[in-house]
């Protein structure tokens, strides 16, 4: 009889990839709900819609391009249910469909399919929504507006925050009782999940902890600078998709860094350019453009922050 | 390769066109293509600035010594650029206005240098000629296609007329990087399904 | 403050690169290797600077005074076309390890249409001296961010199986694409 | 107290089901196959001819060359054959074929070496005359790289040894054959570490234990503290070290006791240490005490395709499908065998091959162990550099050598590699990282 | 008509000014260069394949110039073309070399030669020689995993339904990077005039190749006794005395038992 | 010596040509540029005052305006040349104010570089028109996604506020600043 021959290690760890791809849409679940229930069948219609298009993009690129990569929906799925998390509920589903392919064949497949790409998919999706279609892309209702109960439009607590000085409270922000996205409006849910992911050891802990905390310290100058013009840093916090961004996003494995300074400095470099978005620029939310600008500087930072090999001079 | 006429205004055009191609000029290429008309008054400009330098230079490609060959062609070229600024200036006030900086920036477009040091200073004016006139067609065509994609999604129009929700996106840079890039990949792929992979020698058995 | 308000208006927000559209020949041809990209980078902000003030001297003291506007493109060429080939006379001269890293980019700046950009935009903008010199700095500085940035993504796809016809150039204009819209997080950060 | 280790590394399931299972002695094999490449270096030259009558301990194979090891009869015999055949590590050596007179004829004779020196002590001898017998006794590392000991023992004059780090972690899942000695052989291993001490001028022994053999750590305490060490100055010490994988790792160990870094592709001496196994020690003991020369070794036979696992005393040149015959035979599921650790051993073509000096353990898995899992490309988790007991970026370092970049590899630190497997371990994509890194090393050792 | 006259001036002024410097300065920063570099590197291929053993085509240009001949600076996939182009620029005269290609020395397939064990692991020769030698039976074969083919930059190795590389001799520029690629070195350049070349590597005795393979060399000395010029046998392995032609060689490729003697 | 002589020769000569012949093309195509910009400032202050028939270029500290004539000789009002900070760039207006300050007659965007169809759409008709009729004083404000009530206020660009509000302030500014002067 033949043996089996291979190289060493002869065991392994039981974790595979689309273990860490479960984890991550199990850790999704319940800002989904939340976003079905706050939005209705409109945003469950969204977030169908593009996960099934997101899949069927992949299996067909890959099909097509005759790729040896294993054949699994799972990291699709994850980037058709985030570009759905971070639209607005009332975007036109037409639409929705062209950027989920836009994600999967830009953001991904071209730079090579799984692992390879430089941006979040998700996000790429999202950035060329928000260039295409600025007006769809902000117009805003209040959850339960399915049921008729306010008005229709409403303004995020960002805009509300930049164009008015109006603040949100923290309760509502922490249980998503406020116009927004689909999946960001609630952070306590978003909080759950990317706790659930901690303690699976499927993220980095440093990517949340060092963007958080910098978006918490930093905003939190300007808002001790000026309290009247500068929203508190709970507010920074928890409005608008920090939380989403912060768990879910940054965290992607294949677009974050693989050093620990990395992570750090990759957090914070994103933190920083949160406040700076927010506060100074034309938009009122910026997470999806420091992610994707972090993305880009990410193989820098691998570069320079290579951890000193043991034994090499210090 | 047979140096005839026809040979060299052909070959701009789609085989060794200059922005598909060589990727040569993409500054304008990317810029002024948000609509169709701009892409072809840009290209037009460019053809123009690109055939009277070309020829130019080939008639007197003797007399300039080396060290300021550079030099002299690009004052001769930033001068047929500056004919063109007024020109369109004094008679096409519109167009004008819509390529902007990007008419005096075809000075150092890398197609007319390019086709100067490459052709114009080794070949004979009429050769040069045909030669700068394929090249800047070629250059023309790539833009008016490129500036009918970007206008057709960018603003919902064809010719004019509104057709469907138009996205924004075509006419920002962003659009116009990946527009290219994308139709850069399609023309690789289509080159190379046509070619038929090539014999490096035959194997002599004696 | 003025000052500072260029400089960050035109190395990030208003990047030459990726919202002008100047200087894509270069982008696109030495962004593979990130020391390549970095030598690059630094020998066109040097020659960017070097140009924002003879042009601006030129400009100034020649061609308003003697009301010679028709003029300002061959003169700024004739400016910049000699003092890219000085310079690189110069640099081949005094340090071959310079120019070995540095010199080989430099033939390739005369054509690279952000210098005569820059020149144009800062005579257009009627900045003064020390303004246009901030000017030149910080074009080529954020000249040097874009063209570094891409190397980095460009040396770690060496590893990626991009499709056949989208390697180099394609996929290069796709990852500017990309990032022209991460850019746009910043737009009305500073206006002008 | 928090435990010394060293930076990152892994915690896998140990498996050590033969931890309490004393060395038992395995049966007297018919013949053995004495590979005359046992060893890192030259290879050895055959002393013998084909119809020679040899006796155990004598000398078969020698080499001029330093870093060498003779190799020795492990049995009375004839010689049957000297041609290329079978060796563990996969590829045909030149061996030498004994087939074993009737065993109730069997002589004990000591080596003429060890004769003279027979029941000198430590104090007796002069480092020169340890570093001979350690040589004539053919005795290599028996941790499994099977480096010459008498080469460890003779540092360059310029490099000042000052301890003498013995190394019992035994970090490997599933081997017990260290930890059994550590038992049942402490003050063997004692007198070996001093005399390595002595022919090294070192002043200080640390033994290094990890916290999971917590016998072996109070065994070797009491042990200390009845003899009295005359040749170590510092004195004696064990470190109780954490479990982790590699901790037996040389520079690990080196970084984990005494803080020190053994430089990039420097050697432990380099930091005025050396390093030896436990079970080298033993052997030296062995060597310089009774003469002995290295025939025997203890093996660990375990893994769930053997029947019944055991802790053995082997003679060298015992073929494998000998000793799994003593424990019991195979079970029918099983599909791989490893010579040595899960985490590092070598695989097997077949139970037709010796034991050789190198031989720590004999691994048999079953087929529902080792099942092929699908690769995917690396999602770049970091995972990998998380657990690098080196700080290399392993997933770069494949990426590298997958793309034959051997330039790029090279500069990220390639060849700092110790193969230890903790990427390929921890990877959830599946990348055999390891192999790609030792393809690339080969790849540059060719192109130079 | 004045600011005709000032334009004038100024262009002509800015242009004699910075012609002087560039004159000035082109004089005194002179750097010497050969030119020769870039004419032989201009007939140079320009593959960078690197199988000269220099980093590029320009730096065998270097060298050649440096140098002043083509002794043992020549370029493999150029051959002959560009052996003369190079000659003519340095003014030497080239000998004439005959063409080679690459030939397999293994015709043991999936369907003729046997496996020791299961292999699992990275899918390339070198990789699967490291694991114990590899899984084939015979240790002298080929693997099959195609280092061969990934490494031609020419295109011209395949590997057929066999599993075993087939070189398309059209293609072959006999450039040896194949050669120094396969980790068990069954890729020999040959002249393309030897038609008639030993199709194994084993150095086993004959049992033990037959064994394995159904087509090795079991060294059993026929061809030897048939064409004794034609042939030589060592360690158990015929081999074609090449430079004997193929015509001396035909006889012991027809008596050949095991058919490893082919004509390609 | 004599190729340096070449070279400055050459590279001087090169440059007399282009200079004269651009001096010369110049000449003739600067009557037909000034015609043309003489008629985009013409049409401009046509749009925002369409009774115009004679116009007068003031320049008073930073302000420029053009007091406008009718046919008979009699000021119908003032086209003021506004310029301020947009979302992305520069906005230059021109805002037509009837006679005695009170309304405005009309506005247009001479330059933006606004983004397009977004913030750009402050230099279609439909917002322009907006300012048609409007009271100078209080100050214009904008509403969001809703119809204007009072006689101040126009409603913005949806998902373009920024570029709205740019606009306004920009007028506020200035026309403060001329009323100021008056």
């Amino acid at each position: 009889m033949s043996y089996l021959i291979s190289h060493a290690p002869h065991i392994r760890e039981q974790r595979t990839v689309p273990d860490l791809m479960k984890a991550v849409m199990l850790a999704l679940l319940p800002a989904t709900i939340a976003g079905v229930i706050f939005f209705g069948l409109q945003a469950l219609a969204l977030i169908i819609v593009c996960t099934l298009t997101a899949v069927i993009t992949e299996i067909v690129c890959l099909k097509l391009m005759k790729s040896t990569v294993p054949v699994n929906g799972g990291g699709a799925a994850i980037t058709g249910l985030l570009l759905a998390l971070c639209l607005p509920p009332s975007f036109p589903v037409i639409f929705a469909i062209i950027g989920s392919i836009f994600a999967i064949v830009i953001g991904k497949q071209l730079f090579g399919g799984l692992g390879y790409n430089i941006f979040n998919p998700a996000l790429v999706g999202r950035a060329f929504l928000a260039a295409a279609f600025p007006v769809h892309m902000t117009t805003w209702v209040m959850p339960f507006a399915y049921r008729g109960v306010e008005a229709i439009s409403s303004a995020t607590p960002l805009a509300a925050m930049k164009f008015s000085q109006q603040s949100t409270s923290s309760l509502s922000l922490l249980f998503g009782n406020v116009g927004g996205c689909i999946g960001e409006t609630s952070a306590l849910l978003l909080l759950l999940g990317g706790i659930y992911l901690l303690w699976k050891k499927v993220i980095n802990w440093q990517i949340p902890v060092s963007y958080l905390g910098t978006v918490a310290v930093f905003g939190g100058v300007f808002w001790l600078v000026n309290p009247a013009q500068f929203p508190s840093p709970i507010f920074q916090l928890l409005a608008g998709g920090l939380m989403l961004g912060a768990w879910f996003m940054l965290t992607d494995l294949v677009t974050s860094p693989i050093t620990k300074k990395g992570l750090w400095i990759f957090g914070v470099g994103a933190g920083l350019l949160v406040v700076i978005i927010r506060l100074f620029s034309g938009l009122p939310e910026g997470v999806m453009y420091s992610i994707l600008i972090m993305n880009a500087v990410v193989p820098l930072i691998n570069r320079y922050t290579r951890p000193r090999i043991l034994g090499q001079k210090k | 390769m047979k140096k005839n006429l026809f040979y060299e205004f052909t070959k701009g055009l789609w085989n060794e066109s200059p922005t598909f191609r060589q990727l040569l000029g993409m500054c304008p290429t990317l810029a002024v293509t948000t609509s169709v008309i701009n892409g072809f008054s840009m290209g037009m400009a460019t053809s123009f600035v690109l055939i009277c330098s070309s020829t130019i230079i080939s008639f007197i490609r003797k007399l300039i010594p080396n060290q300021v060959r550079i030099a002299s062609y690009i004052v001769i070229i930033a001068a047929f650029v500056t004919v063109a600024d007024l020109f369109l200036k004094g008679n096409f006030p519109a167009v004008s206005k819509a390529l902007g900086p990007f008419i005096p920036l075809i000075v150092v477009n890398c197609v007319i240098l390019g086709r100067a040091e490459a052709f114009a200073a080794k070949n004979n004016p009429l050769l040069s000629f045909a030669d700068a006139l394929g090249m800047g067609l070629g250059f023309t065509l790539a833009l008016t296609m490129l500036g009918t994609i970007r206008e057709i999604l960018g603003s919902g129009t064809i010719f004019g007329f509104l057709t469907f929700e138009p996205w924004v996106v075509m006419i920002l840079p962003g659009g116009a990087f990946i527009t290219l890039g994308l139709l850069i990949g399609l023309i690789n792929f289509l080159k190379q399904k046509a070619n038929k992979p090539e014999v490096h020698a035959a194997c002599e058995v004696k | 403050m003025d000052l500072l308000l260029i400089f960050i208006s035109a190395a990030i927000v208003n990047n030459f690169v990726l919202s002008y559209f100047l200087g894509i020949c270069p982008f696109l041809g030495v962004s593979n290797r990130l020391e390549k990209a970095f030598s690059m980078g630094v020998a066109s902000t040097f020659v960017m600077v070097l140009a924002a003030m003879a042009t601006w001297i030129i400009n100034n003291w020649i061609l308003i005074p003697f009301n010679l506007p028709f003029l300002q493109y061959v003169a700024f060429i004739i400016v910049i076309a000699s003092l890219v080939q000085f310079v690189e006379m110069f640099i081949r001269k005094s340090s071959p390890t310079l120019y070995r890293s540095l010199g080989i980019f430099l033939p390739l700046i005369t054509t690279n249409c952000a210098i005569l950009g820059l020149a144009l935009l800062s005579a257009l903008r009627e900045y003064n001296f020390l303004q246009s010199l901030t000017f030149g700095f910080a074009a080529g500085v954020g000249f040097t961010i874009a063209l570094c940035i891409m190397a980095g993504i460009r040396e770690e796809l060496d590893l990626a199986p991009i499709p056949e016809p989208f390697k180099g150039a394609p996929i290069t204009l796709i990852i500017a694409g990309l990032l022209a819209l991460a850019f746009m997080g910043f737009a009305g950060l500073i206006s002008g | 107290m928090k435990l010394k280790t060293f930076a990152q590394g892994i915690h896998p399931p140990y498996n050590k089901k033969t931890v309490n299972l004393s060395i038992e002695e395995a049966v007297y094999p018919h013949n053995v196959i004495i590979p005359l490449h046992q060893h890192t270096g030259a290879t050895c030259e055959p002393l013998v001819k084909v119809g020679d009558e040899v006796v155990e301990g004598q000398k078969i194979g020698d080499s001029a060359k330093f870093i060498s090891a003779a190799v020795h009869a492990s049995i009375s015999g004839k010689v049957t054959k000297i041609e290329k055949m079978l060796h563990p590590c996969g590829v045909e050596v030149l061996s030498v074929v004994i087939e074993g007179s009737n065993s109730s004829t069997v002589v004990q004779r000591d080596s003429s070496a060890g004769e003279e020196k027979k029941n000198k002590t430590v104090d007796g001898l002069s480092p020169e005359e340890i570093r001979q017998i350690v040589k004539e006794a053919g005795i290599v590392g028996l941790g499994g790289a099977a480096f010459p000991a008498h080469v460890k023992l003779s540092p360059p004059k310029d490099k000042k040894i000052d301890t003498i780090l013995v190394n019992g972690c035994e970090c490997e899942p599933y081997i017990t054959a260290d930890h059994r000695i550590m038992l049942e052989r402490t003050a063997d291993l004692l007198v070996g570490a001093e005399l390595v001490a002595k022919a090294t001028g070192a002043t200080r022994v640390l033994v290094g234990v990890e916290d999971n053999k917590h016998d072996a750590v109070l065994q070797l305490k009491t042990e200390i503290r009845k003899r009295h060490f005359t040749n170590l100055p510092d004195g004696i010490e064990v470190v109780t070290l954490e479990t982790k994988y590699p901790q037996g790792g040389e520079k690990m160990l080196i970084k984990a006791v005494l803080n020190r870094e053994v430089p990039s592709r420097g050697l432990p001496l380099d930091v005025g240490v050396v390093v030896v196994n436990v079970g080298t020690a033993v052997a030296i003991t062995e060597a310089v005490r009774d003469g002995k020369s290295l025939i025997k070794r203890v093996v660990t036979i375990t893994g769930s395709g053997i029947k019944e696992p055991k802790n053995l005393l082997v003679r060298i040149g015992t073929s494998f499908k000998d000793i799994v015959e003593q424990c019991g035979g195979l079970t029918a599921d099983a599909y791989k065998i490893v010579m040595g650790g899960p985490m590092m051993g070598a695989p097997q073509l077949s139970l037709e091959v010796p034991v050789v000096k190198a031989t720590s353990c004999i691994l048999v898995l079953s087929k529902s162990e080792v099942k092929e899992d699908q690769i995917f490309p690396c999602v770049k988790c970091g995972r990998c550099v998380d657990h690098c007991p080196m700080s290399l970026l392993p997933t770069r370092l494949a990426a590298y050598a997958n793309n034959a970049n051997y330039s790029e590899f090279e500069e990220w630190g390639g060849q700092d590699c110790i193969e230890c497997g903790c990427c390929t371990y921890v990877c959830p994509a599946k990348i055999p990282i390891v192999h790609w890194v030792k393809l690339a090393k080969l790849k540059l050792r060719q192109m130079k | 008509m004045n600011s005709i006259i000032v334009g004038l001036l100024t262009m002509g002024g800015l242009g004699l000014f910075f012609a002087s410097v560039l004159a000035i300065a082109s004089e005194k920063l002179k750097v010497k260069e050969d030119p020769r570099v870039e004419e032989v590197y201009e007939a140079l291929p320009g593959l960078n394949c690197g199988a000269c053993g220099h980093p590029g085509c320009h730096a065998l240009a270097e060298a050649i110039v440096a140098k002043g001949d083509l002794d043992g600076l020549r370029c493999p996939p150029g051959g002959s073309a560009s052996d003369e182009k190079i000659a003519e620029i340095l003014g030497i005269s080239v000998g004439a070399e005959i063409r080679k290609r690459a030939v397999i020395k293994c015709g043991g397939g999936k369907s003729l030669a046997g496996q020791r064990a299961d292999y699992h692991g990275i899918k390339t020769c070198t990789a699967a020689q490291l694991v114990v030698g590899g899984a084939k039976a015979c240790t002298f074969g080929c693997l099959g995993y195609g280092d061969c083919v990934t490494v031609c930059p020419f295109g011209a190795i395949r590997i057929d339904e066999e599993g075993l590389p087939k070189v398309d001799e059209l293609k072959c520029t006999a450039c040896g990077l194949c050669v120094q690629a396969c980790p068990r070195k069954i890729i020999d350049l040959v002249s393309c005039a030897n038609r008639i070349v030993v199709n194994c590597n084993s150095h086993d005795k004959g049992a033990q190749v037959r064994k394995v393979c159904k087509v090795g060399c079991i060294g059993c000395m026929i061809c030897v006794k048939v064409a004794p010029e034609g042939y030589t046998v060592k360690d158990f392995l015929a081999k074609v005395n090449y430079d004997k032609g193929d015509a001396v060689a035909e006889p012991g490729q027809a008596k050949c038992p095991t058919k490893c003697i082919v004509k390609l | 010596m004599n190729k340096l002589v070449r070279m400055i020769v050459v590279l001087t000569v090169i440059g007399l040509i282009s200079g004269g012949i651009l001096a010369l093309v110049y000449n003739l195509s600067l009557p037909k540029i000034i015609a043309n910009q003489e008629a985009e400032t013409k049409a401009a202050i046509f749009k925002v005052l369409p009774e115009t028939k004679s116009y007068k270029k003031i320049i008073s500290g930073d302000l420029a305006y053009f007091d406008c004539f009718a046919d008979n000789g009699e000021k119908i009002g003032t086209a003021i040349l506004c310029q301020g900070n947009g979302y992305q760039g520069v906005i230059k207006l021109l805002v037509g104010v009837n006679a005695d300050f009170s309304r405005f007659t009309g506005m247009t965007v001479l330059e933006q570089l606004e983004t397009p169809g977004l913030g750009a759409k402050i230099a279609t008709q439909d917002f322009e028109s907006q300012f048609k009729q409007l009271a100078t004083k209080p100050p214009i404000e904008y509403v969001k996604n809703m119809k204007p009530e009072k006689d101040n206020q126009i409603e913005a660009i949806t998902g373009a506020t920024i570029s709205s509000r740019a606009v306004v302030n920009i007028i506020n500014k200035t026309v403060e600043k001329l009323l100021e002067l008056k």
